[in-house]
C-alpha cells in the first residue's frame, strides 16, 4: 500500500472540547485507559497496510510528538514507512482561519513531493474501526471521485451535534453536505474520512484558497460537489466523535461493554499505542470491583464501579469511584467517593469528600489538581 | 560506569528439567512470570538499568523461542547505536565442529572473540533463572573499590539451609573470600552465592584459555574457575545483596515467587518506577472486570477477562476467567482459560491450558502445587 | 501482501571456502560489499521492502559476527512490533541432541515449529549470498496468479554457461516448469535457478516432514525437495528475473562485483531511493578528500580519507589512502590503509590489511584478482 | 548520570541567521555535510553518559522533530534515557518577550517533576566537544554554585558578536556577564553552557520572571552574580558559534582541514546523526575533486574545490563549484560555476551561469529554488 498517502487532520475550526483541551490536542487525549485517541487512526491505517502518514498537528503539540515518535510501535517499519507530524503554526492568531485547508497548505510543498497516488483522509478526534484498504479498493471500483465514510445514527437530535452530515441520492451519490444542526434524530453522520487521488485533493486545495481564507475541505467539496462524482460509503459498528466533554466521557462508558470494546479492538484489528512499562494491577484485600476496564500499573484497595480507570492509579482503602473516568497517575484517596468525574492526568483527590455529577453533566477534575 | 566499561553475558542454555512440562518446549529462562513477564527479563531489566551497553545471552537447549524473545534487545532499550543483545549458540567454527557447550565457563571460552571484539575492561556473568533486582553498575564500583580480581555476589540465607548452596567464607571486615564451599555439610558460613560474577576480563580470558585445555576441568564456573582464581591467591570479594532473590527453579518455587508478588511485603516491588522491568509489550486491551465479578487480592495483567471470582492469585496476560468460576491461590499463565463454574485451587496453570465448565482442579490442603499443563475437559 | 501472509527463510551457513581469508572468522553472508554493505544487506532490504515482515536467518558456520549483525532487524527496518530477524542456529531440544544442519532443507525442516508460531500462508526461501534487488511480492503474486505449489525465480544465463548452473526447463508459454537439471552436460534451457523459492507452507511442511524421515535423502533443496514436488505432479513455475543478479562466490566474482557499481551502466543502481539497500549505519564523518587527491572514476564512502590518487577503485568505509599512493582497479575494504607512495593495483584488500609506505601489490597484467588479506610490509 | 537533566537552549531573542533560518531554527540547519547543528550538542550529552535531555524548540518544529525522534541514533537507551522536545510557542508574537526564560517557566512543570539533582544546559547553536561528566565534576568539586564554560578567543571584533562574554578575576570568579559589543580582540566568548543545581535554577528562573518578562538567563545570572559564586572553566579546540550567516559558512569551512574535524569528530567521540541510507560517492571518469569533505548518496562528475557537499548531490559534468557549502539533494548543472556559496536544500542551479561570491559575503541560495 505504498501507493497511498494517509492523512490524519487535526481538529480544525469548529470543534472545540472544554476543559481537557487546555492540555493537549483531542488526537492526544487519554482514552479507556491506556490508549491515546490518535492512535485509533493510527493503527487503522497500520493495520491496512498504509505506511506514510502524516498527522496534523496544532496548538500544544508536545505530547503527540513524544506519542508518537517512533513508527515501530505502531508495526510500521521506520525505513519503508513513516509517520510524520506536520505543525500548523501561523495562522493561530485568529481562529477562524484556522482551517484543516490552512495546515495543508502550510504544508504543501510535503504533500505534492509525496510519490502515493491516493490519499485516504481521516480525523484525529473519531474513533472507529475501518479498514482503509477495502475502502480503498471500494473507492477504485466505484469509479468515483471522492468517497466520503459515513454512519447511520439514530440519535443526530442530541449528540454529533458539530459533525457534518451526508444527504445521498439512492445511488449512494452526495447530494450536499451539511452541518449537523440537530433537527432530526436520523442522520448520516459524515465521518471526516476521504479517500481521491493525491492530484484531486491538491487540486481541490488550490480551489478552496481560491474561494475564501476560512473555506475548509468539507466546504470546498460541497462547493466542487455538482463537477465531480462524489460518493457516500456506510461503515457499521462502533463510532464515537470526540467533538465535546459529554462525547468524550459518553465514548469511555459505552466500551464499559465487553462485546461492544472487543469488536473495536481485537488481536485481528490490533489498536497500537506506546507502552510505559507499568506492572500488572495490584488488587489488595479491601478492594472491591466491577464492570471496569483498569490499564496497568494500578494499585486499588477501594471500590470501583463502572469506571475506566487508567495507568499507575492509586486507589485507596475506602475510596468510592463510580461511573468514572479516571485518567493515569492520579491518587483518589481514602474516604474520597467520586461519581460520574472525569479525573484528568496527574491529579490528586485528597479532601474533597463526596463529588457527585451525573451521566448528562459528568463532572471534571483538572489535570494537576490536588483538591 | 564508562561507556562500553563492562560486558554482560548471561548463561541460558540450561534445560531446567525441574519446571517438568512448563520447559519442554521453552528455555527455562523464557517461562512466564508475575503476570507480564519472562524470566530473563529481569537479568536483562537490570543490566538495561546498570547501564551495560552490550549482553550476550549462551543458549543452547531450546531455544527457538528465547532466541526470537531477546533478540535485538529493543524490549530493555538496549538496541542503540553501540548497543545489543547478542544471542550466542554453539557454532561451527573454522578449527573446529559443532558441538554443546561443556559448562558454564566454557560457553564463555567459547565466546572469547565476541567479548574481545567489545575490548571491555570487566565482564559481567550472570545466570538467566533468578528473580531479583540489582544494580550491577554498584557491584562494579564495590569491584574496583577492593581492586578486586573477581567479586561474587552473595545473599545471607538461613544458617540451617546453608547446606543447600554455594557458601562463600570471608573475612567479615574486609569481605575478602578465604573459602568457596559447593554445598557443604557443616557450613561456616550463611552467604550464598548468587551465581552473579564480576571478573577483570584479562585476567578471567587468561583463567579461560587454559581451561579449555585442561582434560580434568568441568568447565564450569562453581567447581573450577573460583577454586582456581583461589588457589593462584587472586583478589576475591564477595559482594552482599540485600533485597528480594529467588531462584525459581521448581514448581513450587516458581508458584511462590509469583505468590510473593501480592505478600504485602511485596519486597520485590514491580512498581517502583525508579527500577521497571521491561518486557515485550502487549497489544490488548485494559483488562476487564465483569459485571459480576470478585475480586479479592489478586495480581492481574493487561488483555485478561474476569468475570468470576478471583482470590489470592496471579493472572497473566489474555487469560480468561468465565462466570461463576471460583480461582483460588493460583497462578493463570497466559492464555489459560478457566471455563463457567470450574474452581481452580492451589495449582499453576500452563499458558494456553482451558480448564472446561464446571472442572475441579487442583486442592486447597495440597502439600505441593499441582502443576496443570494440559486441557482439562469439562460439562458438555 | 497482506500482513503476515509470507515469511522469510534465509540460507546462511556456508562456510564460503572459495572466498579464502575473507571468510575465516566470517561467515559468507556477512562479507563486505559495495563500500558500506554487506552480502546478507542484499536479501534483507529486498524483504524489507518487499514488504515482509518477519526473517529467519539460519547460521552455522562462524555465526557470531553474522548473528550479531542481523539480530533484531533494525538496520532494515524489521523491528517493528510484529516483525523482526531471528537467527536460527542449530538447537539441542527436548528429544534430539545437538548437530548441524544436514542440507538446506533440513535446516528448514528443523525450524517447522519457528514457522508454525508464525502461521504464514507462503514462505520465501533465499540464499544469503547474491547481490541483487527484487521486488518479492511481486514474485508472490505471480505464484497466487499460476495457483502454483512451488515458484523459483530464474535469471537467463548466456546458453554456453548454462552447464554451470541448476537448469529449469519450461513451457515458454506457460512458464511451468517440466524438468529441473542440475549442472546439464547438454542444457535443453538457459534458465538458471537463482535458489530463491516460494512455497505454499501447508506443501511444503508435508514435504519437509517427509524428507526428514527419509534416510536417502541429501536434505537439499535442489536435489531433493525439487525433484520430489515435479515427480509428484505438483505446479511448479520459473518466474523470470530480469535485472542485475551476481553469485559472489569468488574473489573474482566479488571483486567485479564491486567493480560493476562504477561502470557506467551501474545495473545495480545502489541510489534509487524507491529500493534503498539498508545497512549498519557509520559514525564516521563525512568521506575527505585531500588537497593533493586525485579521483577518478571511483565509488567512496564515508569515513574514507583520500590524500593520494584513487582509479577505478571501491574504497570502505574508514580506508586511508596516503598522500602520494596510487591506487588502482582495487577493492579496499573497511578500515585498510594504504601507506605514502604504496601502489594497490588490481587487488582486493581485505578489512583492516596495511600496505607499507611506498610498497607496491598486485599487477595490472594478472589474470586473477589479488586478495591482500595480511598486512604488506613498508619502508621503515 | 541519571543525576543530570541536560537542556539543550533555543536560540533565545538575540540571535538571528538571516536567510537560512526563515526554514528551520539552527539546531537543524544541515552542517559538515551529513550532520545538524543539533546533532554536536546531543552527542556531547550522550557521549558524557547522560541520557536525560531536553530539547527547546521555538518556530518551525518539523525538522528538529523528525530529527531527534529516536533516542537509539544517539545511542541513548529509550527506556532509561529520554530526548524531549519542548515546545516554546506563547510568547511569539513579541520577538522581545521570546527568551529562554519563558520557554522554561512554559514548562516549568516538567523542570520540576524531573528527579535529576542537577542541570547542564548548552545551546543548540553552538559546535564544540565538550565532556559534561568531566565538567560536572569539576563544578562539583570547586563548591561553586554555578560553572560557565568559556572560550579564550583572539578574534572577538570581528566575530561572536551575538554572543555574551566572561569577565574573571584571578580565581576564575565570574566578575561580570557582558555582551560582546567587538570593543576588543581578545575576549572570553561564553558559551552559554551552565552547570548548576537543578533547584537553584528553579529557584533562579522564578527571580528572573520577578525581575522583568524580558529577563534572559544570562540576565539574571548577571543581577544574581553578587549573590552567588559563579566560576568560569576554560574550553579549548575548536568552537563555532552560528549566530549570523557568516558564522555558518566560516564554521563549515574551518572543518575542511582534516586536524580540526578529526579532533572535534572521532571514534572516540563520535557525533551521532540520522542516517538516510545513501549509498556511496560515485565519482565519475570527469570528476576532479580536492580538499573537500562530501556525504554520502552524491554524484559528482564535475570540479569540486574547498567545498563541503551535503547528501545526495548531484554535481554534472563541467559544473565547477569552489569554496561552497552545497546542502542536501540539490543539483548543480553542466557549466554552471560556483564561488563561495551556500546552495540550500532541494535548490537546482541549472542556468546560474557564473555566481561568484567572496568568502567575506558568501552567497546564498534559497532551498527549492530553481535558477
Amino acid at each position: 500500500m505504498s501507493s497511498v498517502l494517509g492523512i490524519i487532520t487535526s481538529s480544525g475550526n469548529q470543534i472545540r472540547v472544554e476543559g481537557l483541551q487546555d492540555y493537549r490536542p483531542i488526537g492526544a487525549f487519554s482514552f479507556l485507559g491506556r490508549y491515546r485517541v490518535i492512535d485509533f487512526p493510527v493503527s487503522n491505517f497500520s493495520n491496512s497496510g498504509m505506511d506514510r502518514i502524516q498527522v496534523y498537528v496544532g496548538q500544544n503539540p508536545r505530547s503527540l510528538a513524544e506519542h508518537l515518535g517512533n513508527e515501530r510501535v505502531y508495526n510500521i517499519n521506520p525505513k519503508r514507512g513513516k509517520l510524520q507530524l506536520l505543525f500548523n503554526q501561523d495562522s493561530r492568531v485568529n481562529d477562524i482561519y484556522n482551517t484543516d485547508v490552512a495546515a495543508y497548505m502550510e504544508n504543501i510543498k510535503v504533500i505534492e513531493r509525496a510519490p502515493q497516488e491516493y490519499v485516504v483522509i481521516t480525523p484525529g478526534y473519531m474513533i472507529f474501526k475501518q479498514n482503509f484498504y477495502e475502502l480503498l479498493k471500494t473507492h477504485i471500483e466505484s469509479g468515483a471521485d471522492v468517497t466520503l465514510l459515513y454512519q447511520k445514527v439514530e440519535n443526530a437530535k442530541e449528540s454529533y451535534r458539530n459533525c457534518s452530515t451526508l444527504e445521498l441520492n439512492r445511488q449512494k451519490g452526495v447530494t450536499a453536505i451539511a452541518r449537523n444542526l440537530g433537527t432530526a434524530k436520523e442522520k448520516n453522520i459524515f465521518m471526516d474520512t476521504v479517500v481521491m487521488k493525491r492530484e484531486l485533493f491538491i487540486d481541490l486545495l488550490r480551489k478552496a484558497v481560491k474561494t475564501s481564507a476560512i473555506c475548509s475541505l468539507t466546504d470546498i467539496l460541497n462547493i466542487e460537489n455538482p463537477n465531480l462524482d462524489i460518493r457516500g460509503v456506510q461503515h457499521k459498528g462502533y463510532f464515537a466523535a470526540i467533538t465535546d466533554f459529554r462525547s468524550y466521557y459518553d465514548a469511555n462508558m459505552e466500551l464499559l461493554n465487553y462485546d461492544v470494546s472487543s469488536q473495536l479492538i481485537s488481536s485481528a484489528w490490533p489498536i497500537y499505542t506506546v507502552t510505559t512499562d507499568s506492572c500488572p494491577v495490584h488488587y489488595y484485600e479491601t478492594a472491591s470491583i466491577r464492570n471496569s476496564m483498569v490499564a496497568n500499573g494500578c494499585m486499588i484497595a477501594g471500590t470501583v464501579e463502572n469506571s475506566v480507570i487508567g495507568r499507575d492509579v492509586k486507589i485507596e482503602e475506602g475510596a468510592v469511584v463510580k461511573n468514572c473516568v479516571i485518567l493515569g497517575h492520579t491518587t483518589i484517596k481514602k474516604n474520597v467517593h467520586l461519581t460520574c468525574q472525569v479525573v484528568d492526568k496527574w491529579a490528586q483527590v485528597i479532601h474533597a469528600g463526596d463529588l457527585t455529577a451525573t451521566p448528562d453533566a459528568p463532572g471534571y477534575i483538572r489535570r494537576d489538581d490536588v483538591i | 560506569m564508562k561507556q562500553g566499561e563492562m560486558l554482560a553475558m548471561i548463561l541460558a542454555g540450561g534445560r531446567g528439567s525441574r519446571l517438568k512440562d512448563l520447559t519442554n518446549k521453552v528455555a527455562k529462562p523464557a517461562v512466564d512470570f508475575g503476570g507480564k513477564y519472562r524470566i530473563i527479563d529481569f537479568p536483562l531489566s537490570n543490566c538495561a538499568n546498570s547501564g551495560i551497553k552490550v549482553v550476550g545471552v549462551l543458549t543452547q537447549y531450546e531455544s527457538v523461542l528465547l532466541n526470537s524473545y531477546v533478540a535485538g534487545g529493543a524490549k530493555w532499550g538496549l538496541d542503540t547505536r553501540d548497543s545489543g543483545v547478542f544471542v550466542l549458540p554453539p557454532r561451527e567454527k573454522a578449527d573446529q565442529d559443532l558441538d554443546v557447550y561443556r559448562g558454564t565457563a566454557d560457553a564463555i571460552s567459547q565466546n572469547i572473540d565476541f567479548i574481545d571484539s567489545y575490548d571491555p575492561e570487566y565482564i559481567l556473568v550472570l545466570s538467566g533463572d533468578h528473580i531479583y533486582k540489582m544494580n550491577y553498575d554498584k557491584m562494579l564500583d564495590f569491584h574496583k573499590a577492593n581492586k578486586a580480581d573477581a567479586t561474587i555476589a552473595v545473599i545471607p540465607v538461613p544458617m540451617k539451609e546453608a547446606s543447600r548452596f554455594g557458601i562463600m567464607n570471608t573475612n567479615t571486615e574486609t569481605h575478602q573470600i578465604t573459602e568457596f564451599e559447593e554445598k557443604p555439610a557443616e557450613p561456616k558460613s550463611n552467604l550464598a552465592s548468587m551465581g552473579i560474577y564480576i571478573f577483570t576480563w584479562k585476567l578471567l580470558r587468561k583463567i579461560l584459555v587454559a581451561d579449555m585445555k585442561n582434560p580434568d576441568s568441568h568447565h564450569d564456573f562453581g567447581k573450577d574457575v573460583i577454586p582456581t582464581l583461589l588457589n593462584d591467591g587472586k583478589r576475591l570479594f564477595a559482594y552482599e545483596f540485600k533485597g528480594y532473590w529467588k531462584d525459581v527453579g521448581t514448581i513450587d518455587s516458581l508458584w511462590e515467587a509469583n505468590m510473593d508478588l501480592i505478600d504485602k511485603k511485596d519486597e520485590l516491588n514491580l512498581s517502583d518506577s525508579s527500577w521497571k522491568i521491561y518486557t515485550q509489550d502487549a497489544t490488548e486491551m485494559p483488562q476487564f472486570i465483569g459485571p459480576e465479578a470478585i475480586i479479592e487480592t489478586a495480581y492481574i495483567t493487561q488483555g485478561s477477562r474476569i468475570e468470576g471470582t478471583v482470590k489470592n492469585s496471579v493472572i497473566f496476560t489474555g487469560v480468561t476467567v468465565s462466570r461463576g468460576a471460583k480461582v483460588v491461590d493460583t497462578v493463570l499463565m497466559p492464555g489459560s482459560f478457566v471455563g463457567e463454574g470450574a474452581e481452580v485451587t492451589r495449582s499453576l496453570v500452563k499458558g494456553g491450558v482451558k480448564i472446561g465448565k464446571n472442572a475441579k482442579v487442583g486442592d486447597a490442603g495440597s502439600e505441593d502445587i499441582l502443576l496443570v499443563a494440559k486441557d482439562v475437559k469439562g460439562e458438555d
